[in-house]
């Protein structure tokens, strides 16, 4: 459904662009119809910007990224409208989500302008109500009252109850749960699996907790510095890890069922300078890392059905592919 | 709900009621305001006629004296009042106006646009503004309040640009602004329904400032004599006092009222500035 | 002997609409060497709770209650008194660690100011606080820098190396992990529990919403909600057997590394927490316990249970009848 | 560093640039033949007429392409000829400008250095003081709205008029000759005094308010806050606090140039001072457009120049930007 192809974003730093910094470097990737994608990284990892590209808040400095096949860049008015009918996103800070000097009402009656304008008042009152209680909230509870005045947990459902009135297709879920309390957060994630099983919507769920992650996905993608360095089925990925930094990542994941492992960790500054190599390289702690890490950067390879690494490590045995999800699985549009 | 609405309403007048600058800055521009409304009509003198005994004291009949030709210098004064609160509003209102949509585009905007929105914003800021004024005023000459104050907007409008441009960035980068964006709602109607309603009391402010400024530069501008050619201000009676030597023969009936008021109106204004400030931002109250 | 006491301890933030009642009645004691996790929801006061101890200053107020620090009361609502225990005796390592460094000193200069203030030369300390900046891998060329020139996981390491300089019996670290990336989080919380080891620092309350986090490093855990603590407990006993319905519901809806959807549902807290501006009388859970009674509409006793070194504190009916 | 420098430059070339064009077009907008209204001007002096009347259609240069009439008027501009004042002819325009500006920034910069240096420190004094905020701060409130000539009337006609103690006109006394003695400086300081003290009372009661304001947003900044829980004393951080907000002051110096330039033109003008200020309202009465144009040049280039200096000062003060921010987002 939703297919990136070496996308890229390049942003310019100072007055005339003399610095930049790659911020996505060529990431292909696939979410298919009714499949929940973690978009997995730390803060740097690019994971934001790829949300906002889909979403075209941001323009991609080279790549594609097709919906349905056509490519979002070339969508202008109509189709571009209609496109937000289908794809919608919600984002970190419920807060800020809102205008502060409005009613929570606004994000639904700016829906029924911008999309529904010829739906009648009554009917939209029942779309609305439908829509609220699709994510578990009551009408009375919520509407007419100010972002101040709910819970970070209720923002982000109505929120997504706005996403609903679109009857959108894909949602691209930023970091959604990140600013909720532990005890609201799994429900908001439940809300979107349910969605999932029910109405066979797509959610590219971006993250950096690991275990939430896990819990409502179906494949992970894991991203490092605008690289994806693993990816594929969510058991495999998180079962049987293979790239280093996934490695590092569930070491250092506090657990409630296990310590903490005494694998040091060295703290090494994300700063270091992107080399030609692999760009996990200076972060690395297999001991024998070779010339080729310090090179060249490895390219995806498909290790076992369904699970991809960049990782020279595996560079004999397995072929090099393009899309990090679903190229076995996935119909070919191009 | 309701009660909630009027509860945060209310907060704001109690504070706004509570806030001594508040008070006193809002009740001296009242009082001027009022003044200049039924000012004119309290005198029976035409200011520019010959009333009386030239450069008299204040007196019963005369309440702020008169000048060297005999004229009544309160009735210069009320009249004088009204062309300040006009250049202020109106000069200071278009500075904010121009300086506001300026901000707005180059801060939602970003990219080249911004950097040259920007550039141009840091050159007029960095020219002075009153020797434009002079070259402009010079030059074309200012024939009535209103092109006084269509020039002073047009050049002060710089600093207003840079705060609204800096506003707008941080407002842009919040997420209510990208969910609008995903709603397909267009940039000009995301400026003014959602960017511009949160920096509502910002721009008041912005306003208050800008007319306080307006009125201190188009009094300037009269007292070097640029003023328009036909009626009277606060700053020509002082130009006129300076002029007919009122200074060496003591006549500070003459030029202390008008100075007086801008000082005091000004004063008004940016005292109710900080008020509001106190009151929009509770950081500063302190409890 | 406890290194700290609280008791009883009421600490109120003043708004337009009347006092919040963020810390409403608070009793609890550390032993030395104790890492306390402080956990709860956010607005459950447990940050006032924890600033409160170093620091309080309006708009929170001291209501009422007793602090003791080994022994000796701490007079935590006398700002002037409180001035020469901060640091040297209490000392915090605030939520906004990357900010918390004068941007326009280079940090040698400001570390100087600040020890000259507690009556200590720096080149004094010197030695032991290259010791220390060793020991976080921290170069001491960072000495002659800005705070703006240092990443900011330095900075983070440089404001955690300040605090504890002194030797302070209490630290007090507020969300110190939450803003930071999975990697770095367990390193700086590592470094927490080594300051502890080396005996840089008395005991350690550890504030943050992250309980897993807690898990690994904390000895025990306090749970807070509404301004109220709801059990205390080792952490062990309390991930592993909570007995407040509160903790047993937070710990449930936590997805462990593992837990899928699809295989084993889990469930949040449904309701809101209450507002502290009325809170509710009794058990101030009672709104959204699952397993609530007539009688929590009385206020629950706190009951202790005493097992070796660790005591056990639960405020809640049900374990009332348990120990009757 | 020298990015931000650069950037500067790049602002102060251009705006200088543009500065000029506009000296240059203005005349040209002008309604009428500028060159018939400044002749009836000058025709008050027969002898000038035909002099002046070669002269401005050389200056103009109506004859050659517009493109030509503007170059040439950058050259004469870089060459410093800003032709011949018609009120003081056949003065060239440069001379009467050199023999003013001595005057000009013997009242100008001390007023600035001082208001600058006082102001901030009664600012910082006051903020955070309840009793001083409140009685103290009204009165800084009401010298920054003061318009300039009306404080510097006021003065002249307290000090000047009803107490005598200052003279109220004129750089210096009229029975004097310019020469160095002591007692010729004396006299100069003595009618320096008022007009230097108006300018440097209005522009206090700006300082002392904006340090005043910007102090309680930084005592209120996460560093002060990190201060007092490690205990140190309130004076360490009203020092760091009083240190950073002295920044965004030096900002305001530069962008309170304009104005203040605006102000020593009036206060030169209530006190007769036979500065720029004066130069320019005389030149402004008498129709003299050699003389504006020279004025108004001068004056942004004294801005510009002012603009520069504080930036480097700037520099100076803030580690932020000499050392080229690597903390750059």
């Amino acid at each position: 459904m939703l297919e990136l192809d070496r996308v890229t974003k390049i942003f310019r730093l100072g007055i005339f662009g003399r610095k930049s910094l790659k911020a996505v470097d060529q990431v292909s990737f696939r979410v298919n119809h009714g499949q929940v994608v973690a978009l997995i990284g730390e803060s740097g990892s690019g994971k934001t910007t790829i949300g906002k590209m889909i979403l075209r808040l941001l323009p991609a400095t080279s790549g594609t990224i097709l919906f349905e096949g056509r490519d979002i860049a070339k969508f202008h008015g109509r189709a571009l409208k209609e496109y937000y009918r289908q794809v919608q996103g919600v984002f970190q800070d419920p807060f800020s989500s809102y205008n502060p000097i409005f009613k929570v009402d606004r994000i639904f009656n700016i829906v029924q302008k911008e999309f529904f304008p010829k739906v009648s008042a009554q009917k939209w009152r029942e779309r609305q109500e439908e829509a609220l209680c699709a994510v578990g909230l009551t009408p009375e509870e919520v509407l007419g009252k100010y972002p101040h005045q709910l819970s970070g947990g209720q923002l982000q459902r109505l929120l997504i109850a706005r996403a609903l009135l679109l009857e959108i297709r894909l949602l691209v879920a930023d970091e959604i749960i990140s600013m909720l309390d532990a005890s609201t957060r799994v429900d908001v994630l439940n809300l979107l699996a349910d969605l999932k099983n029910a109405q066979g919507l797509s959610v590219l769920f971006i993250t950096h907790d690991l275990a939430l992650a896990h819990y409502v996905s179906d494949e992970a993608l894991i991203l490092y510095r605008g690289n994806i360095v693993e990816s594929g089925d969510i058991a495999k990925v998180f079962g049987s890890p293979l790239h280093p930094y996934t490695q590092m990542l569930l070491l250092s994941v506090p657990r409630l069922d296990q310590k903490w492992e005494d694998v040091e960790i060295k703290l090494q500054a994300q700063s270091a300078p992107l080399g030609k190599g692999c760009v996990y390289y200076h972060r690395c702690f297999v001991q024998e890392k070779e010339k080729i890490c310090a090179n060249e950067k490895p390219g995806l390879l498909e290790v076992e059905n369904g699970h991809f690494v960049a990782c020279h490590r595996f560079r004999e045995t397995k072929k090099e592919v393009r899309y990090a999800t679903g190229e076995t699985r996935g119909t070919s549009t191009s | 709900m309701k009660a909630q609405k009027n509860r945060t309403k209310n907060e704001f007048l109690y504070f706004a009621w509570r806030n001594k600058k508040l008070r006193i800055g809002i009740f001296i521009l009242l009082f001027f305001i009022l003044l200049a409304i039924v000012g004119p009509y309290l005198t029976p003198y035409d200011p520019w006629a010959y009333v009386g005994p030239p450069a008299s004291g204040p007196s019963q009949k005369f309440w702020f004296g008169t000048t060297m030709f005999g004229q009544d210098v309160f009735s210069q004064f009320v009249h004088g009042l009204r062309p300040v609160f006009l250049v202020g509003a109106f000069g200071g209102g278009l500075a904010t106006l121009i300086g506001t949509v300026i901000g707005f585009i180059a801060g939602y905007r970003g990219g080249w646009i911004d950097e040259i929105l920007n550039t141009l914003t840091n050159v007029v800021l960095v020219i002075p503004t009153l020797a434009l004024l002079l070259i402009l005023a010079a030059y074309l000459g200012v024939r009535s309040f209103f092109i006084q104050a269509v020039f002073i907007g047009c050049t002060a409008w710089p600093w207003t640009a840079r705060a609204v441009r800096a506003q707008t960035m941080s407002l842009k980068a919040r997420e209510f602004v990208d969910l609008a964006r995903i709603s397909g709602m267009r940039a000009t109607k995301i400026i003014l329904t959602e960017i511009a309603p949160n920096m509502l009391s910002y721009l008041v402010m912005v306003f208050i400032l800008q007319f306080g400024g307006a009125i201190l530069n188009a009094a300037t501008l009269d007292f070097i004599g640029l003023g328009p050619t036909r009626g009277i201000s606060l700053g020509l009676m002082m130009q006129i006092a300076l002029l007919w030597g009122a200074l060496p023969l003591g006549m500070w009936w003459w030029f202390i009222p008008p100075g007086l008021t801008i000082a005091l109106l000004v004063g008004a204004l940016y005292i109710t500035n900080v008020g509001l400030d106190e009151v929009f931002n509770p950081k500063l109250r302190g409890i | 002997m406890e290194l700290l006491a609280v008791e009883n301890l009421r600490v109120y933030y003043q708004t337009l609409r009347g006092d919040v009642k963020a810390v409403d009645g608070v009793t609890f004691s550390m032993s030395p060497g104790e890492i306390m996790g402080l956990a709860g929801e956010s607005g459950c006061g447990k940050s006032t709770l924890g600033r409160s101890l170093v620091l309080l200053k309006p708009p929170m107020k001291y209501v009422g209650g007793k602090v003791l620090l080994k022994g000796t009361p701490l007079p935590i609502w006398d700002k002037k008194t409180m001035a020469s225990f901060r640091f040297s005796e209490v000392s915090l390592i605030p939520q906004y660690a990357l900010s918390a460094l004068n941007p326009t000193r280079k940090v040698k200069k400001l570390l100087t100011d600040i020890l000259w203030s507690k009556g200590i030369k720096f080149s004094q300390i010197f030695p032991e606080l290259r010791r220390r900046m060793e020991l976080v891998e921290l170069p001491l060329e960072v000495l002659n820098m800005y705070p703006f020139e240092l990443s900011g996981g330095m900075k983070q390491r440089m404001v955690m190396v300040l605090s504890t300089l002194l030797n302070p019996s209490l630290l007090i670290a507020d969300e110190v992990t939450s803003a930071l990336d999975v990697s770095t989080q367990k390193a700086v919380a590592r470094m927490l529990v080594e300051f502890r080891d080396r005996k840089f620092v008395g005991a350690i309350i550890v504030i943050t919403h992250d309980i897993s986090l807690l898990y690994q490093i904390a000895d025990s855990i306090f749970v807070m909600y509404a301004g109220k603590l709801m059990e205390r407990g080792s952490t062990e006993d309390l991930i592993q057997r909570p007995k407040h319905p509160y903790t047993q519901l937070l710990v449930a809806s936590l997805p462990r590394i593992g837990a899928r959807y699809a295989q084993e549902k889990l469930q949040g807290i449904p309701g809101c927490p209450p507002s502290l501006l009325e809170p509710p009388q009794g058990c101030r859970f009672r709104t959204r316990c699952p397993r609530t009674w007539e009688k929590c509409l009385e206020e629950p006793p706190l009951v202790t249970t005493k097992d070796g070194d660790l005591t056990w504190q639960v405020a809640c009916w049900l374990a009332v009848d348990k120990h009757a | 560093m020298w990015r931000y420098l650069g950037r500067k430059f790049t602002i102060y070339v251009l705006t200088f640039f543009l500065a000029v064009t506009i000296d240059w077009v203005i005349p040209r907008f002008m309604p009428g033949n500028p060159v018939q209204t400044m002749l009836s001007r000058a025709a008050l002096r027969a002898e000038a007429v035909e002099v002046m009347r070669g002269y401005y259609l050389k200056a103009f240069g109506l004859d050659v392409p517009i493109w030509q009439q503007y170059l040439n008027f950058w050259k004469a501009v870089f060459r410093g000829d800003l032709g011949i004042s018609v009120y003081l002819f056949p003065k060239p325009v440069m001379k009467v400008i050199a023999e003013a500006i001595p005057y000009t920034l013997a009242i100008l910069v001390p007023a600035i250095l001082l208001s600058w240096l006082a102001g901030n420190k009664f600012g910082a004094f006051a903020a955070r003081r309840k009793w001083l905020d409140s009685t103290l701060l009204p009165l800084g409130y009401f010298l920054t709205a003061t318009p300039y000539m009306w404080l510097g009337i006021l003065l002249a006609w307290g000090f000047g008029v009803a107490l005598g103690w200052f003279p109220i006109a004129g750089g210096y006394s009229f029975a004097m000759t310019p020469h160095f003695s002591w007692k010729f400086v004396l006299d100069l300081l003595w009618h320096w005094f008022l007009p230097f003290a108006s300018l440097f009372l209005v522009m206090f009661g700006g300082w002392a308010i904006g340090m005043r304001n910007m102090i309680i947003y930084e005592l209120e900044a996460d560093y002060a806050q990190y201060l007092e829980s490690l205990g140190a004393p309130r004076r360490l951080i009203r020092n760091y606090a009083f240190h950073n907000a002295l920044l965004p002051q030096i900002t305001g110096l530069a962008l309170q140039m304009g104005t203040i330039a605006a102000g020593a033109v009036v206060t030169e003008t209530v006190f007769s001072y036979p500065g720029i200020g004066s130069l320019i309202v005389q030149a402004i009465q008498n129709q003299d457009y050699f003389l504006i144009q020279g004025c108004f040049l001068f004056i942004i280039i004294g801005v510009l120049l002012a603009n520069f200096l504080v930036d480097i000062a700037y520099l100076i003060v803030d580690p932020r930007t000499r050392r080229g921010m690597l903390g750059e987002t």
